[in-house]
């Protein structure tokens, strides 16, 4: 036989008789703690609810979840992605961080005509020149980071920022996001300073950056890099002196180097499992099968999952552009999205954010307690207000 | 063995072109002057020795030559065009040869390749990388023939890393042969032979001399009694003595330095 | 002009860091022509190891160091057994490859057992303060790595070149067979150097815990720097590495000052420059043209 | 003294081909096996995945040219292919060409890259060639990253068309794709064949056993050096122009050093000085990868690098040099043992 | 002085399958110089690294002092007196000239020569001192090869064609220098393929011709039959 996977012929309202979720991810490298393996777990638990909600009324009566992990290579994305939706038919393309295989995967979708739920990828390129009818950006991007850690930080008293961030795509999107974000809350960037990625030594930097007296210094480096520069930000003495607002962190970062370190770092985060009772409940249930907390990826992949099978349930079909009518415009409310609204013109999904800061050790209570929300961010405010002209569906 | 000058060369030698000429030529190794002014004249069509007590800067003299090292100080000549720091294979091209004191060849090449290979360079057929190899093979004949005055064409197929010694030695003759060479400069010819090869590496080495110039340094006083129109004794990397094989052995300086009593035991 | 200065002292303490590093890559390499290339994984396996080590028994930083150093030396001394040593005689080109292959399976191998965020790490017990002379400041780890690890490189170059010992392990280098038939036992002196250059790594990789984060891809871009120092050094030439490794981290940090991102091409047209004035490097051997 | 003039690279290689030596139709039949193999891998292979196959397997015989050929070990050869990867992308964007013409493209750019990096590289011999070739890959790899108004940054240049005269199933169906390509790799597979098999080869092996030789035989080594250096680049901008386009991007992934050590490892583990190694390697990786990507097993590096490690300890000469030294001692003892009959 | 013959038996040495050496018998008696004689390829080099323990693809015993060497490794050997001076010289690029005098550990303190001693004998060796060894030129590196033994006070050596390129004033010196080590009690086996260099320092020779002894003689019918026997050598 020949593999040429042609599209689909959708004999009934079911292709392949089965609805099939496929989880593309980083399971070995980077984001395997942030999401990876465990994000199975999670759309698991969707698929269970689902089930348990429909019953025998359920649509979707045979539902497979496949993953592969693409290690962070945008190429080993791409032909998995083509793989998954080709051969595993997959109906539907979850999680994908690293942006560069974020991107290849939304072009596959539309191509393939099947839909794509990005949850772990933060570049805004996802709702802008690379937006299509199948691709949804669900959980964050870097607009929501700057809005929520700068303008919020501006409003709580941190006037005068000094940003280091590294120089390629994400920290200069970054240091731009930010320095709108605090000039608009009436702040101002002294100095932005661009180090090499990856970078280990960032002890000149920090001298530099602190040269201006500034309140508040803003950091947009990210995993490995950022804990170098934390590290050495505490070792010059900085700690608790001058405010540190990190770009991107997670709450696994914070959890890998100890709340010693953060102690009192401000940043953004999209979910927090501890938020409130909802959060906990889904979050215990959680932990009894991976015996971990969940970050806000496990979440935003089981809020995807679920909202896709849900969509799915009303169309009566997981036939893509009935559903994408399903989730288009739509205002959804579940253990992740708060407040959440499928934004129709860019697929951006909107919901509430949090501005949090990290507690200090006497006040942790149990393992992964590390976050203290300071505000809640409306979801109207949380991410661009305004379309971007680049996406054209 | 009676140590004669070919006839016809030392006739030459008084009228005939310098063919190679150094110029006060010095080679400093980290402030070590191993080879120090020395100004040397190769008659053209003649075979000319350069002897001298180990470390006396023979090897280093050649490779001044062929360009492998650049002198410090001082010019090389070659007819009128100053050659001075010029890569080896531009040399190369203008007609100077060498072979190497310690054996060099291409180990997994076999011995009728390496003749080969010697026979292209000068026809720029190594850059076509577009044409079949198999159009080294118009060099096979004359290759054959230049093994056979060697004595290698049994081992014609052979690896070159599997000869013994001497037959290294002797292709190292055949390659430096194929370049068909103005000059040919052999560092050590017969070291490591037996005295048959020696005796047929002499008898080579006049046959090919014919029409062109050597230029060779060896230890053994019977090769240079039988080859050489002309002596230069090297010490310190200076000239000591410059003559006919027979001036050079009796001069005083000369047995000090070099011969020793075995100047005459040893012929 | 205090900035300069500032600058300055922040390089000296990160060459420092790099000179003991490259020492390892370079004792290796002058003793046993070997380019180590799993020499940034064995870096990380030090991080790392004195992570796990504090994790599992609660040993800091100060029991770390000798511990972790031995432990790698024992490290090194597997890795020469059982790899290394069947391609000491063949062209470097092979362990290269090899030590290369042992960099992915020792990478993703701790990836798997240990994952991949960082692991968390403090400064030792005394040497949590700064430093502050005018307006010049900088932590006392910073000027203890400083010191700890000039002393350490010059330990290393006074006995390799000259005691006894570094002439038999240089000797050996160059000819086993040779160096056999002149009575020397060999096989007892190629194993135990290469565990020392190993422990070397390891001991670089335990001084940087503190200050860095620790994790299974700390030592990838790390090795790249490091052939970086090696080449404008001099490949096998101990000293050429100290001296490259201090050049470099002052390179780097004025790079940080004065360049901000370029900061690490800067290392790399330094490398070119070099090898196009003095392709050996600053203090390599000379090599006659090929 | 002369000793220190000769500075040779030492790499152990496969004995000559001697089975072909004696049965010269065995070629002929061993490149047809080879081409029915290659037309039909995308009916056994998932025609994406082959098509890397083919993409890798050409990136591999650039790698083998220099380090099996000629005695260098380019551990930087990713600049070469990512830079095609780029330009190809960049020409089929913005020109609208079809893919073939941008991928002749990218590898031309690759070649003019080449120059002043072989011009670098070649002074030094050995592991300082690889070093050397690592630092240089690393700066092409920061400016690539840096220059994200070309380059797309770490979002990698996205949606570059595969433009084919119009045929739109080349365009959207992998399967036909491959058959479009697949001429390209041949056409690279092909020079790399003639350049090995050709009278500059032979000059070649020569400089890699013995480069001062060489030089008094008057061969200029570092111009054959630069030149090889440059066709390489070309044949691994071929292969990563094809790369490119049958992915529809570019990305970092491209240049990164990991990059040029997975196909060095691709050739050495396919064996070194072959020729027919770089596509057994690259099959045998490329479907590593993606089945252990599937897995669930996470930690590739574990078992590739496992893999790696013995082939370099105990099968030295790679699959196909072993397998082939292996076929050779049969055939000879087969026949010793007829004659001894 | 410990007794040290050395004695091999039925000596016989491959290249893989090209069987190289064919039952080689020879002696060398305590103060003894005995040479090989041969043509190129005739084996002389295997004999001498078989011996030494460096090629191990051998058949046969090599006794010394009384003792089989079986397996035993080149370094062990050497330690037991025997040193080796290899063809190519086999001096350290990486050691200066005087490091690679000081490398080899003394093995008998009786007979080892002092620094002084080889630095009076050789001046050039201590005018280039600090030099690498390999800088120096192939003949002051035989020299170096040979001073290098001597200082170890190996009671047998091994010389691998010493004279070779080497200056005429030099090769009587390295002859006198035998005859010195002799009268010390040193014993010495000799590959030369130049006999008159030889005849002027043997007490006994061995002809060697297709890696079978062919002939064993003394200096004195060796002299007197020399032409015959290099006609029979193909010399
Ligand atoms: N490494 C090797 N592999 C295969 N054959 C070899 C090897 N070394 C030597 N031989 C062969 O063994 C035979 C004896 O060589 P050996 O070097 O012992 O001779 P020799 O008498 O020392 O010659 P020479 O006077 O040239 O030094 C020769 O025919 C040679 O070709
Ligand atoms: N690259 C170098 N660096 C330093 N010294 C060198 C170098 N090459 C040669 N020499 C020195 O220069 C001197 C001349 O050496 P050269 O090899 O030219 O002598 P030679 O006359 O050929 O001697 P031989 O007959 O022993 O081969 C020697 O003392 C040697 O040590
Ligand atoms: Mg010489
Ligand atoms: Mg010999």
């Amino acid at each position: 036989a020949c593999g040429a996977g042609g599209p689909s012929t959708a004999g009934g309202k079911i292709s392949d008789d089965k609805v099939v979720l496929g989880l593309l991810n980083d399971q070995s490298g980077v984001y395997k703690d942030l999401s990876g393996p465990n994000s199975k777990v999670a759309i698991e638990m969707a698929v269970a609810d689902y089930k348990a909600k429909y019953g025998d009324k359920a649509v979707a009566k045979t539902i497979e979840v496949v993953q592969a992990d693409h290690q962070n290579k945008p190429d080993i994305a791409n032909t998995k992605a083509q793989e998954m939706y080709d051969r595993q038919k997959a109906d539907i393309i979850l999680d994908v961080p690293t942006s560069s295989a974020a991107l290849a995967v939304a072009t596959q979708a539309k191509t393939k005509k099947k839909l794509f739920i990005d949850i772990g990828a933060g570049t805004t390129a996802l709702t802008g020149k690379s937006c299509n009818k199948y691709t949804f950006h669900w959980a964050y991007d870097t607009y929501m980071l700057a809005q929520g850690t700068g303008a919020t930080a501006v409003e709580n008293g941190g006037k005068n920022w000094s940003i280091v961030y590294p120089d390629y795509a994400f920290g200069q999107d970054m240091t731009k996001s930010f320095t709108a974000a605090v000039e608009k809350a009436g702040g101002t960037v002294q100095q932005s300073i661009a180090t090499p990625f990856p970078n280990d030594n960032f002890s000149t930097f920090i001298t530099k950056a602190d040269s201006s007296k500034p309140n508040v210094i803003g950091i947009m480096a990210a995993g490995g890099d950022l804990i170098n520069f934390v590290k050495q930000f505490n070792q010059a003495g900085l700690q608790g002196k001058t405010q540190l607002a990190v770009g991107l962190m997670f709450i696994t970062d914070i959890h890998s180097l100890g709340v010693d370190q953060f102690q009192g770092t401000q940043f953004t985060d999209a979910w927090y499992w501890n938020f409130d009772e909802q959060n906990r409940a889904w979050a215990d249930k959680f932990k009894e099968k991976t015996q971990t907390r969940p970050s806000f990826a496990h979440a935003g992949n089981y809020s995807a999952a679920l909202q896709y099978l849900e969509a799915v349930q009303r169309a009566g079909t997981d036939e893509s552009d009935a559903v994408v009518k399903e989730l288009e415009g739509k205002k959804l409310n579940d253990v992740f999205l708060r407040n959440g609204e499928i934004r129709a013109a860019d697929h951006r999904v909107l919901h509430d954010a949090y501005l949090v800061k990290v507690k200090s050790k006497d006040q942790v209570k149990e393992e992964w307690d590390y976050e203290e929300v300071v505000s809640t961010i409306p979801a109207a405010e949380a991410f661009n207000p305004t379309v971007s002209p680049d996406c054209k569906m | 063995m009676p140590s004669q000058a070919s006839p016809e060369a030392t006739g030459a030698a008084g009228s005939a072109a310098v063919l190679l000429e150094t110029r006060d030529l010095t080679k400093e190794f980290r402030g070590f002057r191993a080879v120090s002014d020395v100004s040397l004249r190769v008659v053209e069509g003649t075979i000319h020795a350069l002897v001298g007590p180990n470390g006396a800067g023979k090897t280093t003299l050649f490779n001044l030559l062929t360009g492998f090292l650049t002198p410090t100080s001082g010019q090389v000549l070659l007819g009128d065009r100053d050659v001075t720091g010029m890569q080896p294979e531009q040399i190369a091209h203008l007609g100077i040869a060498r072979s190497f004191q310690i054996t060099s060849l291409f180990d997994q090449m076999s011995v009728v390749d390496h003749v080969e290979l010697a026979l292209a360079s000068p026809t720029g057929l190594g850059y076509r990388f577009w044409r079949s190899d198999s159009t080294m093979k118009q060099f096979r004949p004359r290759a054959m023939e230049l093994l056979e005055q060697v004595g290698l064409t049994d081992r014609s197929g052979a690896a070159a890393g599997s000869l013994a010694y001497g037959q290294k030695r002797a292709l190292e003759l055949a390659l430096a042969l194929a370049l068909d060479p103005k000059l040919l400069l052999l560092d050590e010819p017969t070291a490591g032979m037996g005295l048959e090869d020696v005796d047929r590496t002499i008898a080579l080495v006049k046959k090919v001399s014919a029409g062109r110039t050597v230029v060779f340094v060896d230890h053994n006083m019977h090769v240079v009694g039988s080859l050489a129109d002309t002596v230069t004794v090297l010490q310190s990397g200076q000239v000591l003595a410059e003559g006919t094989y027979e001036q050079v052995r009796n001069d005083q300086k000369v047995i000090t330095a070099y011969l020793g009593q075995a100047g005459e035991q040893h012929v | 002009m205090t900035a300069f200065i500032q600058y300055t002292l922040q390089g000296l303490a990160l060459g420092g860091f790099y000179a003991l590093a490259a020492l390892g890559l370079a004792v290796i390499f002058g003793v046993l022509g070997v380019v180590n290339f799993s020499h940034g994984a064995c870096y990380m396996l030090g991080a790392v190891g004195a992570a796990l080590l504090l994790d599992a028994t609660g040993l800091g930083f100060w029991a770390a160091l000798p511990i972790i150093t031995v432990a790698m030396f024992l490290f090194g001394v597997l890795m020469e057994r059982l790899f290394v040593r069947w391609l000491l005689r063949l062209d470097p080109l092979y362990n290269f490859l090899l030590t290369f292959g042992i960099t992915l399976f020792l990478v993703d191998f701790v990836k798997r057992r240990y994952g991949v965020s960082s692991l968390p790490y403090e400064l030792p017990a005394g040497l949590e303060g700064r430093l502050t002379i005018g307006s010049v400041s900088l932590s006392s780890y910073q000027i203890f790595v400083a010191v700890f690890s000039v002393a350490l490189c010059l330990a290393v170059w006074l006995l390799l070149t000259k005691t006894r010992v570094g002439m038999i392990v240089r000797a050996s280098t160059e000819d086993a067979e040779r160096s056999r038939a002149l009575g020397i036992n060999v096989g007892r002196w190629v194993t135990p150097v290469f565990g020392f250059g190993i422990a070397l790594a390891g001991l670089a990789g335990v001084l940087r815990a503190p200050t860095g984060s620790v994790n299974a891809d700390m030592g990838s871009f790390f090795i790249i720097i490091l052939f970086a120092v090696v080449v404008i050094g001099g490949l096998g030439s101990i000293l050429g590495a100290v001296v490259a490794g201090f050049l470099v981290g002052l390179v780097e940090a004025y790079g940080q000052g004065y360049a901000g991102s370029f900061s690490q091409v800067l290392i790399f047209v330094l490398m070119a420059v070099v090898i196009l004035v003095r392709p050996s490097g600053l203090f390599g051997r000379e090599e006659a043209a090929s | 003294m002369s000793s220190q003039l000769v500075s040779k690279v030492d790499v152990d290689l496969p004995d000559a081909p001697s089975i072909t030596a004696h049965r010269p139709y065995l070629r002929r039949v061993g490149m047809a096996v080879g081409l029915v193999v290659v037309l039909a891998l995308p009916w056994f292979v998932y025609p994406p995945v082959a098509m890397d196959i083919a993409a890798w397997a050409l990136f591999a015989i650039s790698v083998d040219l220099l380090l099996g050929y000629t005695g260098l070990l380019s551990f930087g050869h990713a600049a070469f292919w990512g830079t095609s990867a780029y330009t190809t992308g960049l020409i089929a964007i913005h020109a609208g060409v079809p893919f073939p013409v941008a991928v002749v493209g990218g590898a031309v750019c690759a070649m003019i890259l080449a120059v002043p990096t072989g011009y670098l590289a070649v002074r030094r011999t050995g592991i300082y060639f690889a070093m050397v070739t690592l630092a240089f890959a690393q700066m092409i790899y920061f400016i690539a990253n840096q220059w994200r108004s070309v380059t797309g940054g770490e979002n990698g240049l996205q949606g570059i068309p595969k433009a084919f005269f119009g045929i739109e199933l080349v365009e959207t169906e992998s399967f036909y794709f491959y058959y479009a390509a697949l001429p390209i790799i041949l056409i690279g597979v092909a020079i790399a064949w003639r350049t090995v098999n050709s009278p500059f080869g032979r000059v070649l092996v020569a400089i890699r056993d013995n480069p001062a030789r060489a030089r008094a035989l008057g061969y200029d080594v570092e111009r054959y050096k630069i030149m090889v250096f440059v066709i390489s680049a070309g044949l691994a901008g071929l292969a990563g122009g094809v790369f490119s386009a049958s992915h529809g991007f570019a990305s970092l992934q491209e240049l990164i050093w990991t990059t040029s050590g997975k196909v060095v490892l691709i050739t050495v583990l396919g064996g070194i000085g072959t020729l027919w190694g770089g596509p057994v390697g690259a099959a045998l990786v490329v479907l590593l990868e993606d089945k252990l990507a599937s897995s669930g097993f996470n930690g590739i590096g574990i078992i590739t690098g496992a893999i790696f490690v013995i082939i370099v300890l105990a099968f030295r000469h790679g699959i196909w040099g072993t397998a082939r030294n292996g076929i050779g001692a049969w055939l000879r003892s087969r026949r010793r043992a007829r004659q001894d009959a | 002085m410990s007794d040290h013959t050395l004695e091999v038996a039925g000596l016989s040495a491959w290249y893989g399958e090209a069987k190289v050496l064919t039952d080689v018998d020879l002696r060398v008696e305590p103060g003894e110089v005995v040479t090989l004689v041969g043509r190129n390829g005739a084996g002389k080099t295997t004999l001498l690294r078989s011996v030494m323990g460096l090629h191990r693809q051998v058949e046969g015993t090599v006794t010394w002092g009384g003792n089989d060497l079986g397996k035993a490794s080149a370094d062990k050997r050497a330690r037991s007196g025997i040193g080796w001076v290899p063809d190519d010289r086999g001096i350290y690029a990486t050691l200066t000239v005087a490091e690679n005098l000081l490398l080899p550990p003394v093995v008998s303190k009786a007979d080892a020569w002092s620094l002084e001693q080889v630095y009076e004998q050789f001046p050039v060796l201590h005018e280039r001192r600090d030099f690498p060894g390999t800088k120096l030129s192939g003949g002051e590196q035989q020299m170096l090869a040979i001073a290098r033994v001597l200082r170890m006070g190996s009671t047998l050596l091994l010389l691998d064609e010493p004279s070779e390129g080497l200056a005429p004033v030099i090769v009587q010196r390295i002859g006198e220098i035998i005859r010195q080590i002799k009268a010390q009690g040193v014993s010495v086996l000799l590959v030369e393929q130049n006999v008159a260099f030889a005849s002027t320092v043997a007490d006994r020779h061995y002809l060697l011709a297709q890696g079978r002894v062919v002939e064993s003689l003394d200096n004195e019918s060796f002299q007197s039959r020399t032409t015959e026997l290099l006609e029979y050598l193909g010399m």
